[in-house]
């Protein structure tokens, strides 16, 4: 018996059940068919034009091969269809440990999407910008006030971006004293973007190992940093989550031996309110808007990562800054020493704006409290997992708390799995193996956002997992049950790449 | 909770931190608003702005018709707040339309492969050089001067660095696209690349044939930049590209002030292993279905640490996203009637200033945007003379072009009527009689 | 060993999981922990007032016992998850018969939305809501053109609620030619409205037979009219799907023995540019804005039951009218023959402002197209499975084709199994068993918005059911399978009624 | 398809149709718009209202701050495109969120049962009437001068052609709530319910505690209406009230013109099995889950036809479910907060108006709602004298009720800041000097 679509009845049930509805969505290419369109232009007001004539044939492209031809109904459907393929923070606790996924208030979309904002053009008039301009004064000015630094550039687009305008700034003020040096020092507890970011701005790196407490050794610091080092990148509160109580002590050292501070300020939401990087000593710091500031995360991005520097780096910050004179702000691009831009225009500017949203809700004691809750409710998951996972560092947690799966992997339960588990649970996994000094980490950052219920039943999983592990290990090893989606093969999708869709061969 | 965890107050959770490093004192940040007051802070703000003004800016950042499901769908909280998709099972949402904005990229450009984004075209194109560089094993570059201005910048402090000294080559004064003799007189066997742009600065369709011929002859890779994704809707992509990058504002985004953007990356598949940036890649999952994952993570930070491709972690995801939605609402078709329609739009207005003693700087051919001279007066009086009836005229070269000083980059889009193109003209003859 | 949530560990699992992440969400009366907030309010600018002396202590309540305390982002989390629990066309093909479930256009959702017009208040002076009235009186012109009607109230704010302003105004008419009436005939193919509304205003009900291909039997109508009733209501096409062809002669017969004609609109988006009822000699009407139009549906509502009527009918719609002297709109509440209001202000303008952006959207052929495509898709349908299932009626069908479960039957399907079943298949299913003169009806309606696509998987999983039907019943009777939630028994629901939480018993 | 179908054009599925009864022409209407268009087009409209006006109107229509999350959530298209819960097992977002509605109108109230919406609160009065005369198998009503004006149209309109007589009960001179005496002298053994609102329309706490003494004193409802739901936040919910009918739009919708509003319907639970409308109840699934589905549906059209408790069947769900989100927001504290919020700003313009030689016109206590009478001029000159100052004032109320001709009903609410009102209130005293 055929149906209508052409397969035999017996594949039928395949083709569309999966768990429940609309989990079989296509890719849009394989939904497009021929002629359907879903846009809409108003008539051409003015002379059409001769393509061909106006550019000349040669520069005119045939029909873009591939691309969709879909209704407008079919777009919402196959969006909204791949949207319930997904976690998000709106769906329950997220607690990827260095992310700081907190709650992202619906006001800041609402903020950023206000006419004469949204719609504001970099090079329109300065006297017609005030407002645009005002917004990052203001945040500029916020930001130096929560990070005790002098000054503050909003060009970067991210944390990585961020860093790398900072090491730039160092490299031109060393330089500037004659000698950029060649040299980074990382401790290797730091993240990813650390390193890339010296090796991008042309230094080499070296690696300090972390104390036995998981923070920077002192003694193995004071024999690293010789004339040839420029900076030691730190992590405050560390990736173990966990205050570097030296801090005072490493910034006095680095600057007798001529060198400068940089901190990835990727954990501020660990301090805002209560300590301030500027007073440790810092020279060049980078703050996440995305994470500390709640901006979306998006799915990875847009992010912002402002970069805040005390004064004797400030003459180096990107063109342009702001001034005001007579409460007229204008853009000041005559800045010789400057390491000039980092990116165009200015920045993420929609995610300035939400920053500034979520500033201004929150006040002054507003942030200091959302601090105090985010390190409250990662203490109070560190305590109600700590006799069920290894933790490797005693020291005391921040924001953070990082476990290991030293436990479970005797029964051959790796933090992979147990985060695939997780799923099972009904939440998103911590981030796993990070940082590397952690054999088979647990990273766990819960932020403020989240309720002690939330936090109970989170626990809850990960006690029930512990057990699990030891009781029936093929469940955690087999995990996720009960998703769409199960264990994903990632390393076959690096094993032979495929990046791109391209038609079936038999060209259907 | 404190019972829980034995401590009398939250403070005394902080107490590794040493007494003279906390911060005794408020923040100097006023009390919580509610979002009502926030609400008319920020329309406040808005309001010493340029609402209502008719503009004829672009020079990267363009204004276009956005469908209204581009917002619809990417504030769906699914989209908006997730993160980086880590763990596959549960990011299948976000890997697949990033898989689909990778395919309609590479659609596009004609390249064969395209990451999942960068931060926007001024950093994709350092991003790309130094892509450039690794893979010819050669450290200079050559740039045309016709590249967005404030790309160079950004060039200039990523390079200024590293060992990759960038020479400009100059624009041809007549046509306006890059002068072939001069570049090639840069050409050597040292150069990893030359980076044109097309349209250029001055929207113009450049060279980049002629330029890949030359630039291949030295062994050297032609990277092709462009901040108007419009334009690819009718413009024939270089086939003889070997990097692609640039700008998709146009297809996503407001203008924003400039910001958020997202950049695109594309190439030939066989430096896939060469590009900065995550890549999303198809697999199957236990049960065999089809699955989507984060691929190729050993070119990236997290893993490679210092030897990776970029530093780039965070990219532009959710801006991505809304161009994946837009290029799928405008199809085949839609991008090429939006691309005519700007093409008609910017002949319109060039004519129309013509008609008002205005005169085009360069006489290659060109897509929404172009130079021009008043033939009366100069650029600023011009722009006056349109402020005055509520219309941004187009961008003073002067600043960022010495030598077209007094000439005007003029824009117009889609979204410019044929009225607001009137009005706009007409300054260039009226303001002439205010000399 | 004890859980954080105080549980013992054996319970967890269920606690959490069911099927996947997300489905477990308390009411948002089980969510509240005292003391907590989710709003905002803007410092008081005013002197505060003491409540008690205000109002007298005896009108002041205390706490609004077990409503909710919440914050913020578990707000967003319990109504984003509850979303998840809910099929919609967003997500997929809704053939809700005599629904007219299409796609709703986010572009209106928009449009409602724009400052001018959401905040728009009914007092506010006519010099400043001649935007709001001119909207209005556009939609009303559009609406008389698209019926073939004279004149046009936007006022009723549903289909039924359009219904009894319809019977109403025929029972003013007829009142002022000095006989009210007493009798309203109705189908017994019509939806349950119809014979409500009636009765709601003061008729009583005769019920006219369907004749054997589902039409008015015109000989028992014949028989039924005499000087004691008012008016027939007929749908048409009527809820079989089919057109009245004797349509004309009814209303000739009708009107010759001193009654009027009224139409139930409900399936108009079988006739829109393609027949207008008042060429059918149609007195009045009512038009479904949030089936015909596409306002959406949201859930149950709100909707718009504009009602169209003939000149002589005119002079007793509900006040107020719009009327335009010299490019100025007004409002003319001196109406001595109006009924009087239906509804407070100006119905359910929000409404009106999406299916006028509808309209605009389609233009004239636009809406003649989406009828052609209506009914083209009912017709695929229905030749897809017309082999599977029991086709009551044969004669053609317009918008949407009704089936029967007598085959089914004959393996113990009724069909509100194979509704449930197809829920397994992704789809939401068909208006089951109505209307009332098909035994088992499967009523279909697919609308103009699916694609051969959506059809053809629609078809062939109806094709499917039949052979489950047959083989292996049990699968359908149990249907459900695939979804958070399986078979809900809906007799225990009315047999002791709970239609409001209450805190448990021990007060926990 | 038409091939499967066997035909060559669509045209021949509507053969059905008798050719005399086709429509041969072209509707008039004009072409089909792009959204950018189409939004230019209600802009335009948008232009000839009162944007930036501030208002003091309110009179059954009140501006209230709406939390962003509202329209968050009830655009996500799982709420905003699917319809009535027919199919419980796919549906339980919907039922549970009107389960949740039903319980807070319930708490709020005062009542034990409440529906899942009524089209708004003018409709849910003839209802709840009729609901009334089926509970006691009466035919009389009598409803109160101060019930919403537009309330009593509707009400006379439902009534007019059903043998239910509705008599007016008149309110007192002075204080503006129902007069005791006159009610009393209309009560009859014939009387089916009493109708009072409290906050009346005057804005005035109303006495329904002894009208429901009265009422049930002579075997009759008592119905308490309500078109401020913001006043349930600190008003006693009458406790004697058989069953309560009112709006709820303060908590969901923007003004709008005037609609969609949302309608509620409380009562005792011993007459649930008489309430119009849709009910959402609490049940089991196969597996034993707690789960929802509309009950009682004996009462309704679909199953009771001509017998049914009313014809309603699409209400107004997502309003509803607006509602709950808005409740949901200000909770137990939050709507106490709002309503003192209200208090304070309604006295201090009253106040504020008085020393500008207005007058309040009763001596009942109010909400945020009062009646006044200017002492200088009359209330056109008062509210043309606030438009030139781009604030709309308050209800002339001669129209409406011709004893209170030249008086002003006047609303504040949190919305409205100081200096508008301290604006407005200025009308009242400069208006003066113009006669
Ligand atoms: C410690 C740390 N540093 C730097 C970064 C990079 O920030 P971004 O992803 O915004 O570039 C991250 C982000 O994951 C981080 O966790
Ligand atoms: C044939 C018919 N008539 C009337 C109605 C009632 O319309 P509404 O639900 O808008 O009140 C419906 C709605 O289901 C219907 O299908």
């Amino acid at each position: 018996m055929r149906l209508a679509s052409g397969r035999p009845l017996g594949e039928f049930e395949l083709s569309k059940i999966r768990r429940h509805q609309t989990q079989n969505e296509p890719l849009i290419f394989e939904r497009s068919s021929l002629g359907k369109i879903g846009y809409q232009l108003p008539p051409l007001d003015v002379p059409p034009v001769d393509a061909d004539e106006a550019l000349g044939a040669e520069n005119v492209r045939g029909e873009i091969a591939g691309f969709p031809e879909v209704s407008e109904v079919e777009i919402i459907r196959h969006f909204t269809r791949l949207s319930t393929w997904n976690y998000a923070i709106d769906l329950g606790l997220y607690p990827l440990g260095s992310c700081t996924m907190k709650y992202n208030p619906r006001l800041n979309e609402a903020v950023a999407r206000i006419e004469g904002i949204v719609d504001a053009h970099p090079y329109q008039p300065q006297t017609l910008a005030q407002g645009v301009m005002r917004i990052q004064q203001v945040l500029e000015s916020y930001l130096s006030n929560i990070t005790g630094m002098a000054a503050v550039t909003l060009q970067p687009a991210a944390g990585a971006h961020g860093e790398l305008t900072g090491i730039l700034l160092i490299r031109a003020y060393l330089e500037s004293k004659g000698d950029a040096r060649g040299v980074v020092l990382i401790p290797d507890s730091a993240h990813g973007t650390n390193p890339a970011t010296a090796a991008t701005a042309g230094y080499k790196v070296k690696e300090i190992a972390s104390n036995e407490r998981g923070m920077i050794d002192m003694a193995s610091l004071e024999a690293a940093v010789d004339d040839s080092v420029a900076a030691l990148m730190v992590t405050n509160p560390n990736t173990v989550g966990i205050f570097e109580q030296d801090i005072a002590r490493v910034a006095a050292l680095l600057h007798d031996r001529g060198a400068q501070l940089y901190m990835d300020g990727a954990n501020m939401n660990a301090l805002v309110g209560v300590a301030r990087p500027g007073d440790f000593g810092v020279d060049v710091m980078h703050l996440n808007l995305h994470k500390t500031f709640s901006t979306p995360h998006g799915g990875g991005g847009p992010g912002a990562g402002p970069v805040a520097v005390k004064s004797h780096i400030e003459p180096f910050l990107p063109v342009p800054r702001i001034r005001e004179e007579a409460g007229m702000l204008r853009y000041d691009h005559d800045l010789p020493d400057s390491i000039g831009r980092v990116r165009a225009f200015y920045g993420n500017f929609g995610v300035l704006v939400r920053a500034l949203a979520y500033i201004l809700a929150h006040g002054g004691d507003g942030l200091r409290n959302a601090t105090l809750d985010a390190v409250l409710n990662a203490n109070y998951i560190r305590k109600g997992i700590e006799n069920d996972y290894h933790l490797p560092y005693d020291a005391p947690s921040m924001h953070e708390c990082v476990f290991s799966d030293s436990k479970q992997s005797l029964y051959g339960v790796k933090t992979g799995d147990i985060a695939k588990r997780l799923i099972d649970y009904g939440f998103h996994p911590y981030t796993v193996s990070f940082p590397l000094i952690v054999h088979g980490a647990l990273m766990i950052e819960p932020t403020e956002t989240e309720s002690k219920g939330e936090l109970d039943l989170f626990i809850d999983a990960l006690k029930s997992i512990a057990r699990e592990a030891e009781t029936t290990p093929e469940l955690v090893l087999e995990a996720p049950q009960t998703t769409r989606t199960s264990r994903v093969d990632e390393t076959r999708a690096a094993r032979k790449p495929i990046v791109i869709w391209e038609p079936p061969a038999d060209g259907v | 909770m404190l019972a829980a965890l034995g401590i009398e107050s939250i403070e005394d959770l902080f107490a590794s931190i040493p007494e003279c490093l906390r911060y005794r004192q408020r923040l100097a940040i006023p009390n919580g608003r509610s979002e009502y007051e926030i609400l008319d802070y920020f329309r406040a703000r808005a309001e010493e702005g340029a609402k209502g003004y008719a503009s004829f800016l672009g020079a990267g950042v363009y204004r276009h018709f956005r469908p209204v499901v581009i917002d619809a769908l990417a504030t769906r909280g699914e989209f908006l707040t997730s993160y980086t998709p880590y763990q596959a099972e549960i990011s299948q949402g976000v890997l697949t339309t990033i898989f689909e904005f990778q395919t309609m990229v590479a659609q596009l450009t004609g390249m064969e492969t395209a990451n999942a984004s960068m931060y926007d075209g001024s950093t994709a194109v350092p991003e790309a050089g130094m892509m450039a560089a690794r893979i010819t094993r050669r450290g200079r570059l050559l740039a045309a001067r016709s590249l967005h201005p404030e790309y160079r910048q950004v060039l200039n402090t990523y390079y200024r660095h590293q060992d990759l000294p960038i020479e400009t080559v100059r624009y041809d004064r007549d046509s306006g696209q890059i002068d072939l003799t001069d570049l090639e007189s840069k050409l050597s066997d040292e150069v990893a690349a030359v980076i044109v742009q097309s349209p250029n600065f001055f929207g113009l369709i450049d060279k980049t044939r002629e330029a890949a011929e030359l630039a291949h002859r030295y062994g050297a890779l032609l990277l092709v930049i462009f901040s108007e994704a419009a334009a690819l809707g009718i413009l024939e992509p270089t086939a003889e590209a070997d990097i692609v990058a640039g700008e998709l504002q146009s297809f996503a985004h407001p203008t924003s002030y400039g910001g958020p953007c997202v950049g695109v990356l594309a190439t030939k598949k066989k430096y896939i292993r060469q590009m900065p940036g995550r890549l999303v890649g198809q697999t199957v999952d236990a049960d065999g279905n089809r699955a989507f994952c984060l691929t190729l993570a050993t070119r990236e930070q997290h893993i490679r640490r210092a030897k990776a491709t970029s530093n780039i972690c965070t990219n532009q995801a959710l801006v991505a996203l809304m161009a994946t939605v837009y290029m799928t609402v405008f199809g085949k078709q839609g991008l090429r009637e939006l691309a005519e329609q700007n093409l008609a739009k910017a002949r319109y207005l060039a004519d129309a200033i013509r008609a008002n003693a205005g005169s085009l700087v360069f006489s290659g051919p060109f897509f929404n945007e172009f130079v021009v001279r008043p033939g009366l007066g100069d650029s600023a009086r011009v722009n006056d003379a349109a402020l005055e009836k509520n219309v941004i005229g187009g961008l003073e070269l002067g600043r960022l072009y010495p030598e077209l000083d007094g000439a005007l980059l003029v824009c117009a889009t889609e979204v410019n009527r044929r009225e607001e193109m009137d009005s706009y003209a007409a300054c260039f003859g009226s303001s002439s009689r205010r000399i």
